[in-house]
């Protein structure tokens, strides 16, 4: 069977439910970071497809790709200076016992 | 326009840009040191100065900038306007507030103006890498932001809760961007709507849910419902000035990427004012935005009721105003853009005026619950006025500013005949009264045990009269800000 | 445009002025603080008496004032009276000198107490002078938060409630008569002007065939105004805010406040939606004669003397809405007429109400017992007031009942005959609640723990008497009145009528 | 006569103005303000009286003169204006000699008593209502005064307001009276409705003209025969009379004897033309007054309270009146003599009143059964109240007698005319024995016998001056009222019965005065065998004591009972209410609130007991369903922030499966449409 | 060569999926950042296969040296190593449940909408596009670019911040969050 895009855009949205799964359930905060680069690696996977499946010599794709690599970065190291801090904090990074605000 | 030509217009943000490595500059040589907050005043100087420039660009004709990463309209100078201001105000306000940790303020004004030029991006972007791109650098400012408080636990956890809510968020948009990106093979604005005008049809379901995707990075920054869980939480916890920017300057920035990304791709203007689907798509926007705008509004009134944080109440009343200003958006023309600029100038100086006076009870007494507001007539009569005038432009009773906010946004959607809107609209007004009056009520007409009696900084004073002034002034003679809300509501084509 | 004339402007805004001074004035000074605030009604009085040496009542909209507002929005300062406001501006800029003297006792927060009032006053002769939709609400709403903080703070146990409840009760009318404006606005060619909004409805071909939006449009002006009147069933914030206002605000709600109801029923519902208003007709009947039935039967069951007043309140706004129902001349004439001596008789009841609780710090009906014996002024007075309410002839109650009734009676429509008809058996209940209360209070053996309670201070018979003299002249001589306005009211029924 | 008219009116006004708010500080506290007032309206109303009977002398005689007043808009003028015909002039009279007598009197009645002046400003503002009602020249004039002669009877009755049964009875009195009221204004409208004029004159010619139809004028007569029924206390809103009598006697007399309650029948008289259109308006109007007029005196039989005689007494020659005049609509003389027994019946009743005043001044107890006597200490009263009672008994030579003969005239006449109404004559005339039966059991109980209560008897004396010198007036008015036949014939002259429309039609068809002789003698005669039939009865009872009351008693025992107890229509009220409310607990507690009194007795329980549910009803119902909305708003918040549950996967979920929702829905609802 | 490139791309998705669903059912941190590993691989490597060299290099670059490089860190630094002590996961069922009518509301989508893509997009030359992502960056894209080394320093500094423990005061008032008595 030949792979056509929408082979590529399948694994990219089991890929997207996989990092929304795990954020949905993971108690823990580092998997739950994890979860957030599945998510944005779903989308560069769609991006470097389309970019590759459509007409035209246009890279556009590939450097919106770059550039989401580059955040991913920056994110997660923020994210994680966060879950560091709340652990510092609380001795736990069970985020769902972070729980003093709500209603 | 190249890139090199494009600094003209670009002049507001790199004033921002200069005085963030000045401010981080000066902390890293120790002079937050210093018993007076140096750094704040130059912050301060340099928004000043940003938005000084802002309004000499006011002349330059629209045009697109930055080989098409950027536009330069009126739309975008309002929203850039809007922030650098509101941005102004908070750097006030924090120079005389002690909820910010003290050692790290010059990290937190260099961090504030970042975010401040990252909504000016989105609000002028043309692409859809440069609008994520804002979005993120906004994003991540924001998250370090709320975690800025002085005391411990509550503001790291509404700085987790905001980035992990957030990072899911924008990647849930930036997915149905791809998406888009697939449907048209373009990033930029002008080619992305073409793409979709000329597609042959079938795309509907496919629009529809990038769509949807996009309203999950919009709305969550605009804390609509669903996406606004984070808001109450993160209002809570981050430091009232951050509570206060993030609930006007940061939705203002989801208003301006939702409109941005709304009218430059998805529709084209049409008749009189109306702005209808590019190409083929056959989608009923308007209902999709009026429903998450009725239950937006009609989620965080009814929520508001059962506050006892007074910053957590102002959470969900920005939640139902949230909603109000998407019901100017869910209209889909000019008006409705017209209105939703108009209720954010009105939205901007009342809230402005509410979270100064609470960052003030905050000082004096360390404690933000509405109990704390008892008595407050008593103890500090200026401040329970201006929190009373706040309260009733947000209620929308004239001759408040909030009021003809309201009045417009009516107009937009009568215009647009969508009556059962309005009646929700008009019944949640109704179910607002019920909270804000519980404040207004604690000020007024119970009594602090053993509350003492404070007096306000001079300075509070001033910035409250300046801040109340308006919210009275527009609330009578609104002309020049109808005038204006037109003028800027243009979106380049 | 030709010359604009002032008087109303001026009439309306001395009061504001009037507060702005006072918020200046140190709070220590309470005395010199009553004085300024009694001070600054009287200017308005003055405009309001100057206002009838030039009033013709044959002309129609008169001292007229149009200044463009928001241009954008084509909204104008416009003001003006006609004989349907005349009577209701002079009500107003009368009975507030008469509330500040009441007033007098206040000793709390005097400064925000009479800066508030002189703001309420504003708010309400506003209402009146307005010509324009938009004014018109503006001047609606700003009565609100004055009203609220009024009761709020200066009100008795129970006044958190009693605010918040009339200001929730309010709001969530004036939100419907808000989209009733914009939907007018955008439909009409972009008009707030109350003046020509109905000949543009009438002649415009859009609103020809939108019957159906008339109709809700209709509705929804009528919740904000029923609410206001207050009409069966939006009536309950009526008790609880007239029982704990004090005095003087009970007597500003009841005698003007209430009025805004049936003033916006006739000067905005009935001139730009006739038609509607002919539809409509049968149904306000059917809620003036509950109005009129229910009131009077749940005052009858009131122990609190302030709470009966307020159900009579009720009973007799429902007169004034049967004669707006009935639309004959004698209806509307009844109706506006009513509207006025409610407003003086009311005011009457609740002054007076205000003096025995001054005395007994109850207002338990049964508590008292024989006052007339040691308070024969008070008694004298009191019954004066009873019988002006129940509608006794040579007091201007009976008059307007008598012309709304007959209204009724001569109604286009059968069943509005026959409500009326069976609505005139209220007649025999206001007397019996009235007299049963006079008797519980006033006759019967004497209550020894009141036998020395002193009679009327001069300050209350200042409050008191004046009203009760234009009760009596009124009652002799109803046609001072009824000239103002029966022009006004006699177009505005012809208008109606093309409509039947 | 214009002027003069103003000037009835006016005195007592002024007199009313100056008494009420300076009053006391006049000296002897201004009584003889009031007093004057009266008497120069009396003496005005006595030259209009000579210059239209005697000098104008013209039966048809009419004056009439109206003023604009205010307007109701869409060509709905109200007037006032002056309606002087004969019957207007004759009415003036009895009113202003009443009244002026009454002033009198209570000059030394009331003397020392607290609010003596209120008294005397009350009194003026009676006999200003009274001669508005009097002269007025429409309808609607004439609702007013008939209302401000309520809150003046109000007003009067509850003089002495401190006491309960005093306040009890001014409240019914005006409430019951006031039931009635809205009848007669439900028939003005009714009237004003079809041909928009309130003006006597005009509504009589268009009346006259057929202008209305048939039934509207029947409804609107028996509504305006409604007022009468309350004003006049016919049955059945008889029920305050008797209670009113808690007013001072000479309120009593003034008012519920000679004036205020002949307004009822003044009213019918005067707006004669509109009634006698239909002839079911008549026969109902009869027959109201028949029942009046039978059972009044009934009950009057059995009374020990001296003035409650006398009130039910008053209640059964009202009822004569009534019946005269709803037979008038058929009998040509009977119109006459129903108006000619309202003036006479003024003079003697106010005298019986005033009598009774005296002996209750002079005893200070109302029961008959502590009195005997008393003629030896009170001469001038004992004899002038014999007269009275002469006078009422229907004895010749008195007033009584002609007019109530004339009346059991017209009422043979009808009754031959129109067999199934005989009962009328025979009510009436059995009624007739019977008072006099009652009137002297009073006198023969009063002032003869042996006094029963020794003690009381001791400090009996003769009254002053100002009170046996009206009754003395009174006393010779009765008298010279009675030109007895010849009276009636004079006014008949006078006063032409206004028969118009149907009724007289069909009197016309059946031949009128074709029994009219034989009526006319018949009934006197009749009425004369009964009239002393009655006297040697209650000679015999309870002057000789031949027949033993306890025997008689025993013997008519459910009768007596019957009578005692008023044929217990208050407690019929009362127990019909009773049982109709206990059947909610809700409203048995209000009625045990409120079983206060009579008039309210009747409407109290009922209306209290809607006015507690209705009450309920706004409290938990109405005001719940408020205050159940704003607890429902409060509970959604909470449930809304129910979803705020602190944990940032759970946000994270509700967002994905809003957004999996949304997509979902639009989904399938583009399947649907596509 | 189709075939080829099929077989190339089953495997590699196969690892990307199955490695990104270990991490997301794994009960060991670790293992789950490990596993995480071989999805960033995978994923590299079909950059490579769509013709995204620099994508791909960046990619291995970036978040194989970078990201996961941090969140191996994270794992130590907060000691969470030993897995399997406590509940892992929460609300797995509901999740599952919507992520099930997410999949079945996009797939749908995948394969309805005409994607604007060639008719023969085995024509399009695979040369690598390196130096034209460099020229665009440069001019195109030069702001964007300069942005987002504005977003790394903020991020930077942020993190730091952040991270840097500073002593803070313990807040006063403990429990706020009691129900509105209203």
């Amino acid at each position: 069977m030949a792979v056509t895009l929408e082979h590529y855009l399948v694994v990219s949205i089991t890929l997207f439910s996989l990092g929304l799964f795990i954020v949905m359930t993971r108690r823990n905060g580092i998997r739950m970071l994890m979860g957030v680069e599945l998510i944005l690696n779903s989308a560069n996977l769609n991006l470097i497809a389309f970019n590759r499946y459509l007409p035209g010599m246009d890279v556009s794709g590939n450097i919106f790709a770059v550039f989401v690599i580059i955040l991913a970065a920056a994110e997660a190291a923020v994210a994680l200076a966060i879950v560091l801090a709340i652990f510092q904090q609380f001795s736990t990074i069970q985020l769902d016992e972070i729980s003093s605000m709500k209603h | 326009m190249g890139n090199v030509e494009s600094l003209a217009y670009f002049v507001p943000e790199l004033v921002l840009t200069v005085t963030l490595v000045l401010a981080l500059l000066a902390s890293i040589f120790g002079v937050d040191r210093a018993k007076w907050d140096v750094i704040g005043a130059l912050s301060l100087v340099g928004t000043i100065v940003a938005f000084l420039f802002h309004i000499a660009l006011y002349d330059k004709p629209a045009t697109i900038i930055f080989q098409g990463m950027l536009v330069h309209d009126m739309f975008a100078l309002f929203f850039r306007g809007f922030f650098i201001f509101c941005t102004a105000i908070i750097i006030f306000m924090t120079m005389f507030s002690s909820e910010v940790f003290s050692l790290k303020k010059g990290e937190f004004y260099a961090i504030l103006l970042s975010v401040t030029i990252g909504m000016c991006l989105v609000a002028s972007s043309h692409d859809m890498v440069m609008i994520y791109l804002a979005l993120e650098l906004m994003s991540l400012g924001s998250y370090i932001l709320a975690g800025f408080a002085r005391k411990i636990g509550k503001s790291e956890e509404a700085s987790l809760k905001y980035v992990l809510y957030g990072g899911v968020s924008t990647g849930m948009m930036l997915f149905g961007l791809s998406l888009l990106y697939g449907l048209t093979g373009s990033t930029g604005f002008e080619g992305v709507r073409q793409g979709l005008a000329n597609a042959s049809g079938g795309i509907d379901l496919a629009v529809y849910a990038i769509f949807i995707f996009i309203l999950a990075g919009a709305g969550y920054k605009i804390a609509m419902v669903p996406f606004h869980f984070w808001a109450p939480d993160v209002y809570e916890g981050a430091p009232t000035p951050v509570t206060a920017y993030l609930s006007v300057a940061s939705k203002g920035a989801g208003f301006a990427l939702l409109i941005r990304l709304a009218f430059s791709i998805l529709l084209q203007p049409g008749e009189s004012g109306a702005w209808i689907e590019v190409g083929s798509i056959n989608i009923d926007w308007m209902f999709t935005i009026a429903l998450l705008s009725a239950i937006t509004m009609t989620i965080g009134n009814l929520g508001a009721i059962v506050q006892v944080n007074l910053k957590r109440l102002l959470a969900y009343s920005g939640i139902a105003h949230a909603g109000y200003i998407l019901m100017g958006v869910s209209t889909l023309t000019t008006a409705g853009l017209e209105s939703v600029i108009f209720y954010l100038i009105m939205y901007l100086f009342t809230n402005l005026v509410a979270f100064l006076v609470i960052i003030m009870m905050v000082e004096a007494q360390d404690d933000d619950r509405i109990t704390a507001v008892r008595g407050l007539w008593k103890r500090a009569p200026y401040s329970a006025v201006f929190m009373t005038v706040a309260l009733i432009s947000l209620i929308g009773i004239p001759p408040a500013a909030g009021f003809v906010g309201k009045v417009y946004i009516f107009f937009a959607i009568l215009q647009s005949q969508m009556y059962w809107l309005a009646v929700i609209g008009a019944l949640n007004t109704v179910v607002s009264l019920y909270y804000y009056a519980r404040i207004i009520k604690a000020m007024f007409l119970e009594e602090a045990p053993d509350a003492e009696p404070f007096t306000l900084k001079p300075v509070y004073l001033g910035l409250l009269i300046a801040l109340t002034i308006p919210i009275i002034y527009f609330g009578l003679f609104w002309n020049p800000l109808v005038n204006y809300a037109k003028f800027c509501a243009q979106l380049i084509q | 445009m030709e010359s604009q004339n002032h008087l109303l402007t001026w009439m309306t805004f001395w009061p504001l002025i009037g507060a702005a001074v006072i918020l200046c004035t140190p709070s220590r000074a309470k005395l010199f603080i009553k004085q300024l605030a009694f001070l600054f009604t009287l200017p308005s009085l003055a405009c309001g008496l100057w206002m009838m040496k030039d009033y013709d009542p044959a002309l129609s909209y008169q001292f007229v004032a149009k200044v463009p507002w928001i241009e954008t929005f084509n909204i104008f300062y416009f003001v003006g009276a006609d004989g349907l406001s005349v009577p209701l501006l002079l009500l107003t800029v009368f009975l507030c000198p008469i509330c500040i003297l009441a007033s007098w006792g206040i000793n709390d927060r005097v400064k925000g107490y009479f800066s508030l009032f002189l703001l309420l006053e504003t708010g309400m002769l506003g209402v009146f002078i307005s010509l324009d939709f938009f004014l018109f609400y503006v001047f609606w709403e700003l009565m609100l938060l004055p009203m609220y903080f009024l009761i709020g703070v200066w009100g008795g146990p129970r006044r958190e409630y009693a605010a918040i409840k009339f200001f929730l009760y309010t709001l969530f009318g004036s939100v419907f008569l808000f989209i009733a404006m914009i939907v007018l606005y955008i439909n009409t060619g972009s008009s707030f002007d109350l003046t020509t909004l109905g000949p543009d409805i009438a002649a415009s071909s859009f609103w020809a065939n939108a019957a159906n939006l008339k109709w809700w449009l209709f509705l929804a002006m009528f919740v904000a105004f029923a609410i206001k009147i207050p009409a069966f069933p939006f009536h309950t914030w009526l008790p609880d805010a007239h029982v704990e206002a004090p005095t003087a605000i009970s007597v500003i709600l009841a005698g003007i406040l209430l009025k805004m109801g049936t003033y916006g029923l006739l000067r905005i519902s009935y001139p730009i939606l006739p038609d509607m208003a002919v539809k409509f007709a049968i149904f306000i009947a059917v809620i003036a004669f509950i109005n009129i039935i229910y009131g009077a039967l749940v005052a009858m069951a009131q122990t609190d003397l302030k709470k009966l007043v307020a159900y009579s309140s009720i009973s007799h706004m429902g007169i004034v809405m049967l004669g707006m129902a009935a639309m004959t001349p004698a209806g509307m004439n009844g109706a506006v007429l009513q509207m006025f001596n409610h407003g003086t008789i009311t005011a009457m009841l609740f002054l007076l109400v205000g003096v025995v609780y001054d005395r007994a710090h109850h207002r338990n009906i049964d508590g008292f017992g024989g006052l007339a014996k040691n308070l024969p002024v008070y008694a004298g007075i009191t019954a004066v007031a009873f019988f002006a309410a129940l509608g006794l002839p040579g007091f201007s109650g009976f008059i307007s009942e008598v012309l709304a009734f007959m209204g009724g009676f001569m109604s286009h429509i059968l069943w509005i005959r026959i409500i009326t008809i069976i609505g005139t058996s209220g007649i025999v209940l206001t007397a019996v609640y009235m007299l049963w209360t006079y008797q519980r209070m006033f006759l019967g053996p004497v209550n020894e723990k009141y036998a020395d309670m002193p009679d009327c201070t001069l300050r209350e018979k200042v409050t008191l008497i004046p009203i009760a003299i234009i009760v009596l002249v009124l009652g002799i001589f109803p046609n001072l009145l009824i000239n103002l306005f029966e022009p006004t009211m006699g177009r505005l029924v012809e208008l109606l009528s093309k409509n039947f | 006569m214009e002027t003069l008219a103003w000037l009835i009116l006016a005195f007592p006004i002024i007199a009313l103005v100056i008494q009420y708010f300076f009053g006391k500080k006049l000296p002897r506290q201004g009584d003889w303000l009031s007093t004057g007032a009266i008497g120069l309206s009396l003496i005005c109303s006595f030259i209009l009286f000579i210059k239209v009977i005697f000098i104008e002398g013209d039966p048809n005689y009419l004056f009439q003169v109206s003023y604009p007043w205010f307007t109701g808009g869409g060509g709905l003028d109200f007037t006032f204006g002056f309606h002087i015909d004969n019957l207007t002039a004759v009415m003036l009279m009895v009113v202003t000699i009443v009244s002026f007598v009454v002033h009198l009197y209570s000059i030394g009645y009331m003397h020392g008593e607290q609010f003596y002046d209120s008294f005397f400003a009350y009194l003026s503002l009676f006999s200003f209502s009274m001669l508005l009602l009097v002269l007025c020249d429409n309808l609607f004039v004439l609702y007013i005064s008939w209302e401000l002669v309520g809150v003046s009877s109000y007003l009067l009755i509850g003089f002495y307001f401190w006491k309960d049964s005093a306040a009890d009875a001014c409240k019914k009195a005006f409430i019951t009276t006031r039931v009635g009221d809205v009848f007669m204004f439900l028939g003005i409208m009714t009237l004003v409705l079809y041909l928009g004029k309130f003006n006597y004159t005009e509504i009589f010619e268009a009346v006259s003209h057929g202008e209305i139809s048939g039934w509207v004028i029947t409804v609107a007569g028996i509504c305006l025969f409604g007022g009468a029924v309350g004003k006049s206390a016919q049955f059945p809103l008889h029920v305050w009379l008797p209670d009113a009598m808690e007013g001072p006697t000479p309120v009593s007399a003034l008012i519920h004897a000679a004036t205020m309650v002949a307004a009822g029948v003044y009213m019918v008289g005067r707006l004669f033309p509109i009634f006698s259109s239909s002839p079911e308006t008549m026969l109902v109007i009869a027959y109201i007054g028949l029942i009046t007029a039978f059972f009044a005196s009934l009950i009057a039989i059995t009374q020990t309270d001296i003035k409650r005689i006398l009130a039910y007494s008053t209640l059964s020659q009202l009822g004569y009146m009534i019946t005269a005049l709803g037979v008038g609509g058929f009998v040509v003389g009977a119109y006459t003599a129903g108006l000619y027994h309202l003036m006479t019946h003024a003079f003697f009743k106010a005298l019986l009143f005033l009598c009774s005043g005296s002996v209750i001044h002079a005893v200070h107890t109302n029961e008959i059964t502590s009195m005997g006597g008393l003629r030896k200490k009170m001469p001038i009263t004992a004899i002038t109240m014999i007269i009275g009672t002469l006078a009422i008994s229907g004895v010749p030579f008195f007033s009584g007698f002609g007019s109530k003969d004339a009346i059991l005239a017209g009422a043979l006449q009808f009754g031959l005319e129109h067999p199934q109404h005989f009962p009328i004559f025979l009510g009436l005339l059995i009624g007739a024995g019977i008072t006099a039966f009652y009137m002297f059991r009073l006198i023969f109980l009063t002032f003869f016998g042996e006094p029963r209560d020794q003690e009381k008897f001791d400090h009996a004396h003769e009254s002053p001056v100002t009170m046996t010198i009206p009754l003395i007036i009174l006393a010779l008015l009765s008298i010279i009222g009675g030109w007895g036949l010849y009276g009636a014939l004079w006014l008949n002259a006078l006063i032409v019965p206004p028969v118009i429309g149907e009724a007289a039609h069909e009197a016309a068809a059946h031949g009128a005065g074709h029994g009219s002789a034989l009526a006319h003698y018949g009934a006197m005669v009749l009425s004369l065998l009964v009239a002393f039939g009655g006297i040697v009865f209650s000679y015999m009872v309870y002057y000789k004591r031949s027949i033993s009351v306890e025997m008689l008693t025993k013997k008519m025992g459910p009768l007596y009972q019957l009578s005692y107890n008023k044929f217990w229509v208050d407690e019929f009220y009362e127990k019909t209410v009773i049982a109709f409310v206990m059947k909610s607990r809700m409203v048995l507690r209000a009625f045990d609130n409120t079983v206060i009194d009579g008039a309210v007795n009747i409407t109290a329980p009922i209306t209290r007991g809607t006015a507690m549910i209705s009450g309920a009803v706004d409290k938990y119902i109405v005001d719940g369903l408020v205050n159940l909305l704003a607890i429902v708003v409060q509970a959604i918040g909470a449930v809304s922030t129910l979803f705020q549950s602190g944990v940032i996967q759970n946000y994270l979920l509700k967002a994905a499966c809003a957004i999996g929702a949304l997509l979902l829905i639009h989904n399938v609802i583009m399947r649907v449409l596509y | 060569m189709d075939a080829l490139h099929s077989i190339i791309f089953y495997i590699l998705a196969a690892i990307v999926l199955a490695s990104a669903a270990f991490t997301a059912f794994s009960s060991n941190l670790v293992h789950a950042a490990f596993s995480l590993l071989f999805t960033f691989f995978g994923l590299a490597c079909l950059y490579i296969q769509l013709g995204a060299d620099f994508v791909g290099v960046s990619q291995v670059v970036v978040y194989v040296g970078g990201i996961l490089v941090l969140l191996l860190f994270g794992v130590m630094f907060t000691g969470s190593i030993a897995g399997g002590i406590t509940r892992q996961t929460l609300q797995t069922k509901w999740s599952a449940l919507v992520l099930v009518v997410l999949m079945a509301v996009m797939l749908p989508i995948v394969y309805v909408t005409p994607w604007g893509v060639m008719d023969a997009p085995q024509d399009k030359a695979l040369t690598s596009n390196v130096e034209l992502i460099g020229k665009l960056l440069l001019t195109d894209y030069l702001l964007p670019f300069e942005i987002a080394s504005l977003l790394l320093l903020v991020a930077l500094i942020g993190a730091v911040v952040i991270a840097r423990g500073e002593p803070k005061v313990q807040d006063k008032v403990e429990d706020k969050n009691e129900t509105a008595a209203v």
